[in-house]
């Protein structure tokens, strides 16, 4: 359980971080996405006060950690795993020893510390390196043993700080099976920072979106993926690049409610006529089918009817143009050549 | 200006020798001494500072004002100013063991320095690391500082080493031997010619053993 | 083997051993060749061995000397040991003077102090006995005058009245004499730096006798005075015997370096 | 133009780079993927000979690196822009300066200095924090600021190794915008190292995939996209994870041809009955429709004609099942809890 | 123990403020010198050794070797051997100018070691960046290297600056002045205690405004 309310954190005159408020549940995985900048990785390292909040209070499992010092303060940042942005690896220790650290520091037994360097070497995948210093290691290598070590001291809060952000997605997705392991099985609450949309769809129960240091927007996943014309939504559900339509109108479809059949296209076909599918993105995400089309349809149909028969089948429908990359966003470069 | 009075070189041994064995004796303790005071002290200036763990500017301040006492003196009038002390360690003031304070107290004041210049190198995300991990003040400053900044301590130790013969050099004055001293008493004041070669090639040597092995260490330490 | 006299074995109701340890400055082999001399000639016939214990920094080894650690030492004049008493308050006893260290001045560009040009640079030691010294020894040559009422013993450049040749004094560490040479027009130093370093014997311009004044003193603590060992010590030191090696030794450490204690 | 062949690297005994041959041609951006480990950083610093290769011969823009030196390398050298794989950016420099670094070392002008600065800073949506250091830089934004200092010397060939990694979706598209721009405008030729396959189906012509140090697969994009069974066209064009289909059979379908017509499910609806889709990624990449469904059809349709039915609009059908999950990595890690 | 030759409180300025600016004078024209070819020295021991930018096992071996000699030798004893070289250059063997060429060879030897282990903590792959950019090896050095290293160079710079205050006290045995010299001479060997006292206070503010200096450049540095 983490709660936070009023959180400000501001370095000199610029505040980072500007009144936000968020709790996540226990057992719960939040993700936090937001461009970059928006103070994500500020956020985490304020709630294991490596920062200081400026104002604002901030509670992990009902302590409050301001207010903590010395040893109560140390235990209290035990039960929180970190991963680092950049994995942070000790220079002088290999792969293992990097993870045995927190044990050590900890006091564990030598034999308990080997047979969890062990399990953890093996959850991340990184066995085979075990004895490598993190020179000899690549980006993706050291980053999961970052991972590794964070879960070193089995804590019941975990912050991870784009943890997956340079792995490949096999690898990714063995993190991320664990992650909702840690959830499902020992009740873990953990605060994911990502940029990674599919990482928030497959295992994130709620998002926070920020933004200059503020909260815009956040809500269930499953509830954001099908709300309206919420930036967030269209950024966790974002609209493949499709073609363009020929002589056909384009509509762009969103998939609103949770019952949706998926024969809906079939017949809708029936009604409409042919749908000329040129861009999709469907799955199931949080046990509910979520989705996001691109289609053309006969430009002469009634605007009208075109959105009642798509609604009844569970679809919001907007009239196109559609092409994503009209919608540039604010930090867009511009295409032209380097000057 | 070659000296008629040299010592002959086949009795050159008879003073070298034991020299030698004594800058061993007296370099060795002393080094031990120095990191193992000198060392914390560094760890201590550097964490209290600004930039370490537990910024407190009045002990800063103060510990750091201590530590220059130790190098602001030139070493024979440090000397000097410490006999009370040997005295009452020691109960002499003359030889070996009246050297050892004088020398101790300027090797722990440099040492301490090179080692807050060396933990300083350490990266602070570094020092995050054990601080979310919940580890304590003191298994970050040696599990996280120390071991991190070991190729810059062993290079600081080697420094501290070769300037500590040095120092032996002028501790000769009162009486503890060694190399350096054979070198600016015979060598020096005598100009016994042959006394004098002997300590410089052996003093050369040492040194250049010192650093090569420094160096070694250094590499070996950086991954 | 250094170290105090309690270390040793001590002789019954003395503070020290059979075993007498002198101190004297260790750069100085003249000494250590008179202290082996007496070691190897004279001690023997008193049950005595003597050990040389050779001390750079004076101070340190009066101190010591003072401590009891060492039963003697023999590196300085009675100005120099008055000096050290008055300003430290260590408690010293001088038995008597023993040996005279001959000191002259030297050059590599003049024949004769008279050659000297005005204004010469004359390079002096450093520390304040030994400057009086030379100081003297220029004033005893004609060559500068005292203010009225200046102690020569402890004379320093600014008890100059008139320094008739216009010299220009440098100062320099014990040691630097012979190498100061060059650099300078003249040095005044100890001969035995100048044997030492196998400075050929013509640059010495001037040399005059060692006065009695400047003679090396056997010194003592003074704790120690009423020591029995104290009394066998005298009987070493001043044995007749001794006066009359210095005199006449041909030992290339000691001869033309220490001379005997001249009457005046 | 790059050319790679037979490139050999090994570190100690541990062969990482073994017998590559790649070829780039001008003005075409290649993708390498792979997992993390298996050798793409490596590569790259191969290319402009941070590394020395083993054995094998690389040339780029005609010119054999190896066999340069002094001078001429240096001016090589500058040809290559690098983008690394963790930014690397002078600590004691703010970010204008890190950028002018290059330029101030080849000795332009300080006004051109500036103005390129400037520009670079603009369309990497970095002017406002021109002046900060990098330890008051997010993670992404000192990412941006070393793509910015890789195109300082406008070079002719763009290494770029995961610069997009820790990068939102929206700048993540500014920074593609600007790396298709810098090949459409000026010829750049530009290898991108990735984990993330849209940016891969976005900008690339060609892909390669690394493993174990070996290239296993490569081809364009397009052709690996719609090729069968392969490890690397299943992992650029994932199936999104689809929910179990009820009664119906599940099929799973790729878009083999170039001229897929976006109306074929309603065509294949007349012939097949009620298609339910289940999973589905349909989007333009390269200029032709590519796409990769998980459908759900009447148990009791004969495989025959099923298969018959799509091939004639232009998909590979293949029976399922085919939740994603099922098919796990190598190095995933358990879902049980961390012991 | 007060001495009774003690020089007039009144008359100590006399001696004590020429001393100051003799000490002033010989430290920062060494300083310079050292500065000026120590530290290309460092730069290149460092860049010829196998973590460096132009590994070169012969050369590396070599200057290594030529930079340990000026720290192998007592000062005394450096400053003997060296008197050769110091009265070619300077005609004179002793005073201020007869100081200054063993004091930038000890110091010279000194810094070298210092800027080599400054350098060493600045990360590889910023080094690459240079490379990687077309950088010539020179451009590496001083636009990334020293750049990079620039906190440690400066806290190897105050520790240096310290260590040549105490040899020129060693120096003043040629009759090259400075407060050190003083401290020993009049101070130390003529126990003049008013001497003595000021000499110490005007060296530990002198080495404590050194170091406060030196620190607060590093912090200001460390971004
Ligand atoms: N100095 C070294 N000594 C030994 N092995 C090394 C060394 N450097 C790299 N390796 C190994 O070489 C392999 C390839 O590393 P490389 O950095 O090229 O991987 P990568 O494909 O870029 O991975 P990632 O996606 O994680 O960045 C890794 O398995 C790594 O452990
Ligand atoms: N020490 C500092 N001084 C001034 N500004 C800072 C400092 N540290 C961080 N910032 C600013 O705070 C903002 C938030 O940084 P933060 O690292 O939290 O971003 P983030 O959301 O994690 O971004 P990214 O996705 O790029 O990692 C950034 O705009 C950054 O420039
Ligand atoms: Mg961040
Ligand atoms: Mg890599």
């Amino acid at each position: 359980m983490i709660e936070i309310s009023g959180l400000t954190k501001t370095y000199g005159p610029t505040p980072v971080l500007d009144g936000i408020d968020l709790t996540v549940g226990d057992a719960q995985i939040a993700a936090v996405v937001g461009p970059s900048g928006a103070g994500k990785s500020t956020l985490a390292r304020c709630i294991n006060l490596l920062e200081r909040p400026t104002s604002g209070s901030i509670t992990v499992a009902g302590q409050d950690l301001a207010g903590l010092s010395g040893g109560s303060l140390r235990r209290a940042r035990r039960q929180i795993g970190t991963v680092f942005q950049s994995a942070n690896l000790l220079r002088r220790l290999t792969a293992a020893q990097n993870i045995a650290l927190p044990m050590r520091h900890q006091g564990l037994r030598d034999a308990e510390v080997r047979s969890r360097v062990a399990d953890l070497l093996e959850r991340v995948g990184m066995l085979h390196r075990a004895n490598h210093y993190p020179s000899q290691l690549s980006g993706g290598q050291r980053q999961r043993i970052g991972i590794a070590r964070s879960l070193a001291l089995q804590p019941s809060v975990l912050l991870s700080d784009e943890a997956t952000s340079g792995l490949d997605p096999d690898a990714t997705r063995a993190i991320l099976d664990l992650l909702t392991g840690l959830r499902d099985d020992l009740g873990v609450t953990i605060l994911v920072i990502t940029h990674e949309m599919d990482v928030v769809r497959g295992i994130a129960d709620v998002v926070a979106q920020l933004d200059h240091g503020r909260i815009v927007e956040q809500g269930s996943v499953a509830d954001v993926v099908r709300r309206s014309d919420s930036p967030l939504s269209r950024a966790l559900l974002p609209m493949p690049a499709a073609p363009v339509a020929g002589d056909l109108r384009t509509w762009e479809l969103r998939y609103t409610e949770d019952e949706v059949s998926p024969a809906w296209l079939s017949r809708v076909s029936r009604e409409l006529g042919d749908v000329a599918v040129l861009a999709a993105l469907v799955e199931e995400s949080g046990g509910v089918p979520v989705g996001r089309l691109t289609v053309g349809l006969d430009p002469l149909l009634d605007e009208r009817r075109v959105t009642q028969v798509l609604a009844a089948v569970g679809l919001a429908a907007e009239p196109g143009p559609a092409r994503v990359d009209d919608a540039r966003p604010a930090t867009a470069g511009r295409t032209e050549s380097a000057a | 200006m070659t000296s008629l009075l040299a010592t002959p070189w086949a009795d050159v041994d008879d003073l070298l020798v034991p020299a030698l064995g004594e800058t061993v004796r007296m370099v060795g303790i002393v080094m031990a001494i120095v990191v193992l005071l000198g060392g914390p002290l560094g760890l201590l200036i550097f964490n209290t500072s600004p930039l370490g763990l537990t910024p407190h500017r009045a002990v800063h301040v103060s510990i750091s004002w201590v530590a220059n006492l130790g190098r602001s003196l030139p070493f024979l009038v440090l000397m000097a100013a410490i006999i009370p002390v040997t005295k009452l360690v020691f109960g002499t003031t003359i030889g070996f063991k009246a050297a050892i304070i004088p020398m101790s107290v300027a090797g722990i004041a440099f040492f301490a320095r090179l080692t807050e210049n060396a933990v300083r190198e350490v990266p602070r995300e570094l020092v995050d690391v054990g601080l979310a991990t919940g580890a304590t003040r003191w298994q970050i400053m040696r599990g996280i500082q120390l071991r991190e900044a070991l190729p810059g301590l062993v290079a600081g130790f080697t420094l501290n080493l070769v300037a500590m013969i040095e120092y032996s050099a002028i501790a000769g004055a009162i009486g503890s031997g060694g190399v350096g001293y054979l070198a600016v008493n015979y060598g020096y004041r005598r100009f016994d010619d042959h006394i004098m070669i002997a300590c410089i090639v052996v003093l050369i040597a040492m040194v250049q053993a010192i650093q090569f092995s420094g160096d070694r260490a250094v590499r070996a330490l950086t991954h | 083997k250094l170290g105090g006299g309690d270390d040793e074995k001590a002789v019954q109701g003395s503070h020290f051993s059979n075993n007498f340890q002198i101190a004297y400055q260790a750069s100085s082999a003249s000494e250590l060749a008179f202290l082996e001399y007496l070691d190897r000639e004279i001690a023997p016939d008193h049950g005595i061995t003597i050990e040389p214990v050779g001390i750079e920094d004076g101070n340190q080894l009066d101190q010591a000397t003072a401590d009891g650690e060492y039963i003697a030492n023999i590196y300085q004049h009675k100005h120099w040991l008055k000096q050290v008493i008055d300003a430290t308050g260590m408690e010293l006893t001088a038995l008597g003077p023993v040996f005279q260290w001959s000191y002259s001045m030297y050059s590599s560009k003049h024949d004769s102090i008279d050659d000297l040009p005005e204004g010469a640079e004359i390079a002096l030691l450093n520390d304040p006995a030994n400057t009086a010294q030379a100081l003297w020894i220029l004033e005893r040559a004609g060559k500068i005058t005292f203010q009225d009422g200046v102690d020569p013993w402890a004379a320093t450049e600014n008890d100059i009245e008139d320094n008739i040749g216009g010299y220009e004094f440098t100062y320099m560490e014990y040691g630097a004499g012979p190498r100061t040479l060059d650099s300078v027009d003249a040095v005044i130093d100890y001969n035995m730096s100048f044997v030492d370093a196998g400075t050929p014997d013509e640059y010495r311009i001037y040399e005059p006798d060692a006065p009695r004044e400047f003679a090396g003193q056997l010194v003592i603590g003074t704790e120690y005075v009423d020591d029995p060992q104290v009394e066998k010590l005298e009987e070493i030191f001043f044995d007749v015997r001794v006066q009359e090696y210095l005199a006449t030794n041909d030992d290339p450490n000691l001869s033309g370096q220490l001379a005997p204690v001249s009457a005046e």
